[in-house]
């Protein structure tokens, strides 16, 4: 509508639905790799965020009645409208962040939260740093599929290290709330926890006491935090979405488009521990343990229950989605 | 009702035509900032609204739970009782909704049987308050506001653990059954049932009650003077209670009709804060239904439309809100604009 | 500045010069003004023209009353002078300079001070934080200086006072003695009195006609709005008269009389009111050893005893707070009956809603008309209405039938003497008489059988307060029982056909109408037997 | 040695919950006395939250930060002043409106600025400053005496806005207006400029408040960081009757609650703990109400809070 550009080839257009604001870091992932899928593969861009449930039905709509090429839901709560929309408009293409999609046809993509690789080697590495044997995580609400894989891998990975290991979860019960999860993570450490998995946003600042002294270290989630607290944070279990919305898009543009189940895996770059570098070079031991665990992940000589009963007696279900079922694969 | 066009119609007109236009020269400034076109934002501001027959369809979808909260908040505003906590009544309305629902599966009972469990939710997380209010003296906008998070925390824990649906891997309910689904009455859209219900039964229901009732004249009566109320032997206190918990029967209603006519399971979002957004169609709306009415579709058509708009434009989100924003102070000033260009003589009074 | 006892006779002399050519304004005279007012017009949003070409005057050290039927403008009047309100046109001179009073700050500037109709006092602050208010204070509030020019003020007038008491507190006669002395801790040399008498009883005026002459000895005027002549004699030096909006005459107090002012304040009135004794019949009311609590807890009424006869007008003396209205409020369900009963013939009222004793036929003029008697921002006839709009014809299931209540009131406004521009005009933009007729209008015409009347007359002038009488006693003769309790010791002595005094919570005496002792009852009332 | 810890932990988790709510709770406790209901303040604290972030990630200096959220909240405050003192709006809707422009201005230019590219954070934090002997003090010195500015800033604020409105004259024109603003008009008090003056009180520390959230709490903004810390100020006003104290008090009953409530959750064993930390998350806003069950009956407040008021 606003840019004047070569009249070559209408641009293939993608739309992203967001339920939250666009600094939610979920939202960032996608934004980050459909900017650069803009910069790349030229494409248009467009997005609306803080869309309500209510809401998604009709924005859908809207961007497909302005001829948008590609609509990607990017939360739980639109799957359900994704799986009815998409067998209506068999010309464009849609794609659900996680959900439990079944008319896929020839269009429709589902793609989860799929970091729980990176969780584990993530939850190794923890156990390595760990002074304490006690290590916490602080998480949204319990018994969220998406959400229960990534903290499952990452006390897989903990108890791969070490079995005896102490893994306290601590949910804020709320999906944004800063306070509250620099709240429990300064109860995790007044416990003795020294290594934190940040699930959600907030707890950087509980792990340094008044004085600047370290109390604990932890590892940001999502996308890379590790500049957020450069001497608090190890590394970054990081969601990268670029490779699978390439192929997505390329699979369309090539009237190719693999519909179906998506999951970002190590192995195609969809997900990584991104280490910190500073700590990459004050623990080369951990470090290179760490590279190791990931070659062993990726040639899938390494996977684990996806149920395991925790320390706290807490049984963290999810364990029906499957764990490694690598349909995707970068092109 | 026939039209006629008198003196203080055509006033009406005048002002509500100049405070809009107002107020769409102030948000240009935000358009102009970014290099936008402000005409083409207000021209796709109208067509996201009304541009055809779907999306009128969804200003209206969107409408209807606005609607209901605040003509259940007029009546509570109109008798100075300010409830803040019609988000949690909605939520409680919608959850109580849904267990009914899903609990009685397919029966021709489902759908009232849940829209009665409703309102009783709604009515009964008004109740609390209202008691404290009448019975203790305990100020109400503080206990409602409170209240709403407590209903939030509960409904999510229903959600999470005894009602959680068991086939879904998230904190929701299980689907409401079909007999539970209000019918779709123009197809290919999204007007159903509830959103008949909400403009043809409600609003007039309300409209009645309180313009021609004795219950309405002492929600005026307490509202402006409650002692001189209570000398004249209108029990204040009953007067105030009813006030409080129709306004959370409303509420429930439209938590309701969001579930069975919109999303059909129950979530921790159900509502973006519709409860918040009835306070000011309420209050914009002079605690008058069909002011209230006409704000509400207002306030809705705004929404769809400026968030139309900024997609088309590529005007970040935020735009919407101020306009809201904005529009909203302008309206509610345009009797002030109105006064203000009589007295510098561009309008003869 | 100082005054010469001369100086009292001189102004005297002034009066009679000013009247004659009382419209015209040589600059002479205007000179000895303190101040003098010219064409003054005063239009209200509503359209309502409360004053139209008002000349006035006020000499130094006079007190002048003004009189005036209800709404005729005596209230916007003193407003302008105040800096309450602006006119619309019009000159105002003080000490013969040309001023314009665009606030109260400027008036208490130009020596110019109100006490209105309706206190200014906030009511949670104690007498020194409101007199604190006034004065133009800054920075750290210092309490015990304002509490020491409070000594200073109220020692030279003796107005005595305790300046850390609570306004809610205080009975209405000691808040206008906080107002008055609030004026004066400001120094103001003109102080204008909007109806203090009005709820003031006969000692309590007195204690404020002897301020009012002290404040003139010291060469202050005071400008007094009241409704009744007798006191406008008795206290004025010059007296104006004001009707619809404009100034009839001004007349000096002397050369005039009781009749003559009444003729002049209602157009060509004349009293026809014929007081007659009733005929007590059977009892109707039997209150038996009441005990009420008050506001603050404290037993109020003390197991008092009355019984009260159909056709029977039963006057209560007192003076305000010795219990009046706590008894008042337990007998209309207002007001939890601690011991005791109320039986209305033999059906108990005690502890009953107010709804089912109106029901039962018992109807109440409060004093507090605004607070209590009136929703202010509804219309005149719904206020009409109030007390039975759930009942038929007024409305019929639940459904309120507007035409008939309509009917009703326009019939009671114009039976009333209500002065509104329609029943649906706000009871906001009536003046304060007005709206007092409107409360004894509805409860005077409910078809009740007993009547509690509080204050019945306050504020209303004398044609208005006629028709109240001769309604009362129209009632009585129809076997209607009224409890009368007012502050007005010669309404009371005039109406009643049997007077209790009450004191201390408990009735300390009885005097039926012809074996009334005035000395004995005003003892009584002071608690001394 | 370990217990001290948790309760020194916690007792920091408390007095940093309540910290925002104090500043916000404080300055509406002014502007309440004066009769002023402002809703705005969620809005104020937004606009708080964001200047002072921006002002701090552009200059690369955080007390430009605590300054620019200061100018901000003092800013958006006044313009909710304008709209109910100046024209005489609704304080309810003009409240509410006023968060509306304050949501809708900082996602506008927080797009406008970030949208396209990695998400801004600032190297720094306003970190706790230990006061010189008095942090020395075993136990209460940790807790009193090494704080950020932003809790000095609300602690000594409460005796200075005790005195403010109790002890000063300007305080005693405030609160009659609060009782009776046409009164205290016919008493010749500018109703309005002593309004103005109460709302730039308030607008200065609801800014901080915001502020505090994101150059002292924590290092990036979020639209929603305020989360209706603004409208449980605004409760706790109530909490408070109306009295700094009161607000101290009702601040850190709420800030204490919800961090025991989140630090009890953290401590849960066994199958049923994610059930129970969830339906602990209510405590805050229960204790609340039960605090006002026990000492909130009958409380009168400011008798012309909320209403309009016009000369004439
Ligand atoms: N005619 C009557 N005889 C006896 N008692 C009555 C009568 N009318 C009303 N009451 C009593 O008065 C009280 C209030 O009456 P009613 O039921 O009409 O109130 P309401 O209309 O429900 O209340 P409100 O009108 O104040 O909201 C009740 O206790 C009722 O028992
Ligand atoms: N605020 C107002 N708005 C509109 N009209 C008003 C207002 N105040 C007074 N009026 C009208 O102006 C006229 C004069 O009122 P004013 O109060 O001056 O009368 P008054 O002489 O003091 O009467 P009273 O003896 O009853 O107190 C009345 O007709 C009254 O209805
Ligand atoms: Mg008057
Ligand atoms: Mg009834």
């Amino acid at each position: 509508y606003t840019t004047m550009t070569a009249p070559a080839a209408p641009a293939f257009k993608v739309a992203a639905i967001y339920v939250t604001p666009l600094e939610e870091t979920w939202n960032q992932v996608l934004h980050q790799a459909l900017l650069e899928a803009r910069d790349e593969l030229g494409i248009t861009y467009n997005y609306s965020e803080r869309v309500s449930e209510s809401q998604v039905e009709s924005i859908m709509l809207q961007y497909i009645n302005s001829g948008f090429n590609m609509i990607i839901t990017h939360s739980w709560g639109f799957w359900e409208t994704a799986d009815r929309i998409a067998p209506q408009f068999p010309n464009v293409y849609f794609a659900q962040g996680s959900g439990l999609c079944t008319n896929f046809g020839n269009n429709l993509a589902l793609f989860d939260y799929y970091i729980q690789e990176a969780a584990y080697e993530a939850g190794a590495i923890a156990a390595k740093m760990t002074n304490t044997s006690k290590v916490g995580i602080v998480t949204a609400f319990s018994g969220v599929g998406d959400v229960n894989n990534l903290l499952n891998g990452f006390v897989a990975g903990a108890k791969h290290v070490n079995p005896n290991l102490n893994v306290t979860i601590s949910y804020i019960n709320s999906w944004y709330d800063p306070p509250a999860a620099r709240t429990a993570a300064s109860a995790l450490i007044a416990s003795g926890v020294d290594v934190i998995y940040s699930e959600r946003y907030g707890i950087f600042e509980a792990c340094k006491d008044t004085s600047g002294k370290v109390l604990a270290l932890a590892f940001g989630n999502i996308v890379d935090q590790n500049n957020l607290a450069p001497d608090v944070v190890v590394g970054s279990v990081v969601w990268d979405l670029y490779p699978m919305v390439r192929s997505m898009i390329q699979g369309a543009l090539s009237d190719n488009f693999a519909s179906g189940h998506y999951y970002t895996t190590m192995d195609t770059g969809g997900s990584k521990f991104v280490w910190n570098t500073a700590f990459q070079n004050n623990y080369p031991l951990v470090y290179s343990y760490s590279q190791t665990l990931q070659q062993q992940i990726i040639n899938g000589t390494i996977y684990w229950n996806t149920s395991v009963t925790l320390i706290n007696g807490t049984v963290v279900d999810g364990s029906n989605v499957p764990i490694s079922v690598p349909n995707f694969r970068n092109p | 009702m026939e039209l006629k066009l008198t003196k203080s119609t055509v006033r009406s007109i005048y002002k509500a035509v100049i405070s809009i236009a107002l107020a769409l020269v102030v948000t240009s400034v935000l358009f102009i900032a970014t290099g936008a076109n402000p005409i083409l934002a207000y021209y796709y501001i109208f067509v996201g609204a009304f541009g055809n027959l779907n999306l009128t369809v969804e200003t209206l979808v969107r409408t209807t739970p606005i609607l209901l909260v605040s003509l259940g908040l007029a009546i509570a505003f109109k008798c100075k009782v300010w409830n803040i906590g019609a988000e949690g009544q909605l939520y409680m309305g919608a959850m109580a909704g849904t267990i009914t629902a899903v609990s009685l599966g397919n029966s021709p009972l489902t759908l009232p049987a849940s829209i009665l469990v409703a309102i009783l939710g709604g009515m009964a997380w008004a109740a609390v308050p209202a008691l404290m209010k009448t019975k203790l003296g305990i100020n109400e906008v503080i206990t409602t506001f409170l209240m709403n998070y407590v209903a939030i925390y509960f409904v999510q824990w229903l959600l999470s653990f005894p009602f959680r649906s068991p086939d879904t891997l998230f904190p929701e309910s299980a689907q409401v059954p079909q007999a539970a689904v209000l019918p779709i009455l123009l197809p290919t859209t999204r007007l159903h049932l509830g959103v008949v219900l909400a403009i043809a039964v409600a609003l007039p229901l309300v409209y009645f009650l309180m313009i021609k009732t004795t219950f309405g004249y002492k929600l005026r009566a307490v509202g402006e003077n409650p002692e001189a109320a209570r000398f004249g032997g209108i029990n204040v206190s009953r007067t105030i209670f009813l006030a409080l918990v129709l306004s959370g029967a409303l509420a429930g209603i439209a938590g309701l009709f969001e579930v069975s006519g919109i999303q059909f399971r129950m979530r921790g979002s159900l509502s973006p804060g519709y409860g918040y957004t009835g306070i000011v169609v309420a209050l914009l709306g002079q605690n008058n239904p069909i002011g209230v009415f006409l704000s509400s579709i207002f306030l809705a058509a705004i929404f769809n439309g400026s968030s139309t708009m900024s997609r088309v434009l590529n005007q970040p989100q935020g735009v919407v809100d101020f306009i809201q924003g904005v529009l909203v102070i302008f309206v509610l000033g345009s009797e002030y604009i109105m006064r203000y260009l009589e007295k510098k003589g561009v309008f003869k009074a | 500045m100082p005054l010469s006892p001369i100086f009292f006779k001189k102004t005297k002399f002034e009066v009679e010069k000013v009247s004659n050519a009382s419209t015209e304004s040589d600059s002479v005279t205007r000179s000895d003004h303190s101040i003098f007012v010219r064409g003054i017009r005063k239009t209200y949003p509503n359209g309502v023209v409360a004053n139209q070409d008002v000349t006035f005057s006020i000499l130094r050290g006079e007190v002048h009353a003004l009189l005036g039927e209800n709404g005729a403008g005596k209230t916007t009047l003193v407003k302008i002078l105040s800096g309450c309100l602006t006119p619309d046109s019009g000159e105002i001179l003080v000490n013969g300079r040309s001023v314009r009073i665009e606030d109260p700050i400027k008036a208490v500037k130009l020596g110019i001070g109100m006490v209105h109709q309706h206190f200014t006092l906030i009511p949670t602050f104690t007498v020194a934080e409101n007199i604190a208010l006034s004065l133009s204070l800054s920075g750290r509030l210092n309490l015990d200086a304002v509490k020491g020019k409070i000594k200073e003020v109220s020692k030279n007038l003796t107005l005595e006072i305790d300046p850390d008491a609570r306004i809610e507190q205080l009975p209405v006669g000691l808040r206008q003695r906080v107002e008055i002395l609030r004026l004066l801790c400001q120094d103001v040399d003109i102080l204008i009195l909007d109806e203090p008498t009005s709820v003031l009883t006969p000692l309590e005026v007195e204690e404020l006609f002897k301020t009012i002459r002290r404040l003139k000895s010291k060469g202050r005027s005071v400008i007094i709005i009241t409704h009744k002549v007798k006191e406008a004699l008795a206290i004025s030096d010059r007296i104006t008269i004001m009707r619809g909006g404009r100034v009839v005459k001004t007349l000096p107090t002397i050369s005039t009389n009781e009749a003559e002012l009444a003729a002049l304040v209602v157009e060509g009135f004349a009293s026809s009111l014929r007081v007659d004794r009733g005929k007590p019949g059977e009892p109707v009311l039997m209150v038996k050893n009441l005990s009420v609590k008050g506001k603050r807890g404290e037993m109020a009424v003390k197991g008092v005893d009355l019984v009260l006869h159909a056709g029977e007008i039963l006057g209560i003396a007192g003076v305000a707070g010795n219990g009046q209205k706590e008894l008042v409020e337990a007998l209309t369900g207002l007001r939890r009956i601690e011991s005791g009963t109320s039986l209305l013939k033999t059906c108990d009222l005690t502890n009953r809603p107010p709804k089912f004793i109106i029901r039962k036929g018992v109807s109440y003029i409060p004093e507090d008309r605004i607070r209590r008697g009136v929703v202010l921002s509804m219309s005149v006839s719904e206020n009409l209405a109030l007390k039975n709009f759930e009942e038929q014809p007024f409305s019929k299931n639940m459904v309120i039938n507007r035409e008939s209540i309509d009917r009703y009131a326009s019939d009671l406004i114009s039976k009333f003497g209500i002065r509104a521009s329609d029943p649906c005009a706000t009871v906001s933009s009536l003046s304060g008489g007005n709206i007092g007729k409107l409360v004894v209008a509805r409860e005077l015409s409910n078809g009740a059988n007993i009547v509690v009347a509080e204050q019945p007359t306050a504020g209303l002038d004398v044609k208005a307060s006629e028709a109240v009488h001769q309604k009362l006693m129209e009632l009585r003769s129809k076997g209607v029982a009224a409890l009368l309790i007012s502050a007005d010791l010669d309404e009371i002595i005039k109406l009643s056909d049997r007077i209790v005094v009450m004191y201390g919570g408990k009735f300390v005496g009885e005097f039926t109408h012809d074996s009334l002792d005035i000395q004995k009852l005003a003892r009584l009332m002071l608690g001394s037997a | 040695m370990m217990e001290w810890a948790l309760i020194l932990g916690f007792i920091a988790a408390g007095i940093r919950t309540a910290s925002p709510l104090l500043l916000a709770s404080l300055g509406e406790t002014v502007v309440q006395r004066g009769g002023i209901l402002n809703l705005g303040i969620e809005g104020a604290m937004l606009m708080g939250a964001f200047s002072g972030f921006m002002g701090a990630y552009l200059t690369g200096n955080l007390w430009v930060g605590l300054l620019t959220s200061i100018i901000a909240g003092v800013l958006t405050v006044l313009i909710f002043g304008f709209l109910v003192i100046r024209i005489n709006l609704d304080q309810v809707v003009s409240g509410l409106a006023i968060n509306l422009l304050a949501m809708g201005l900082c996602l506008y230019f927080f797009r406008i600025a970030f949208s396209q590219g990695a998400f801004p954070y600032l190297g720094d934090l306003i970190g706790p400053y230990a006061i010189p002997g008095l942090s020395q003090i075993p136990v209460l010195g940790e807790v009193l005496f090494n704080q950020t500015v932003f809790v000095y800033i609300g602690l000594i604020a409460v005796p200075l806005i005790y005195f403010l409105i109790f002890k000063t004259s300007f305080g005693l024109r405030l609160r009659s207006i609060g009782e009776d603003p046409v009164v205290a008009s016919y008493l010749g008090i500018n109703v309005s400029r002593i309004r103005y003056l109460s709302l730039i009180i308030e607008g200065a520390l609801v800014g901080m408040a915001g502020g505090l959230l994101t150059i002292s709490m924590f290092n990036v903004f979020d639209s929603r960081i305020v989360a209706a810390r603004g409208f449980v100020a605004v409760s706790i006003v109530i909490l408070g009757r109306w009295n700094p104290w009161g607000a101290l008090g009702g601040s850190l009953l709420f800030g204490f609650t919800e961090a025991l409530s989140l630090w009890i959750g953290t401590f849960l064993v066994g199958p049923a703990a994610p059930s129970v930390s969830l339906l602990l998350r209510m405590l805050p806003y229960v204790v609340t109400i039960l605090a006002l069950l026990v000492g909130g009956r009958k409380v009168r407040g400011p008798a012309a809070l909320g209403s309009p008021f016009s000369k004439e």
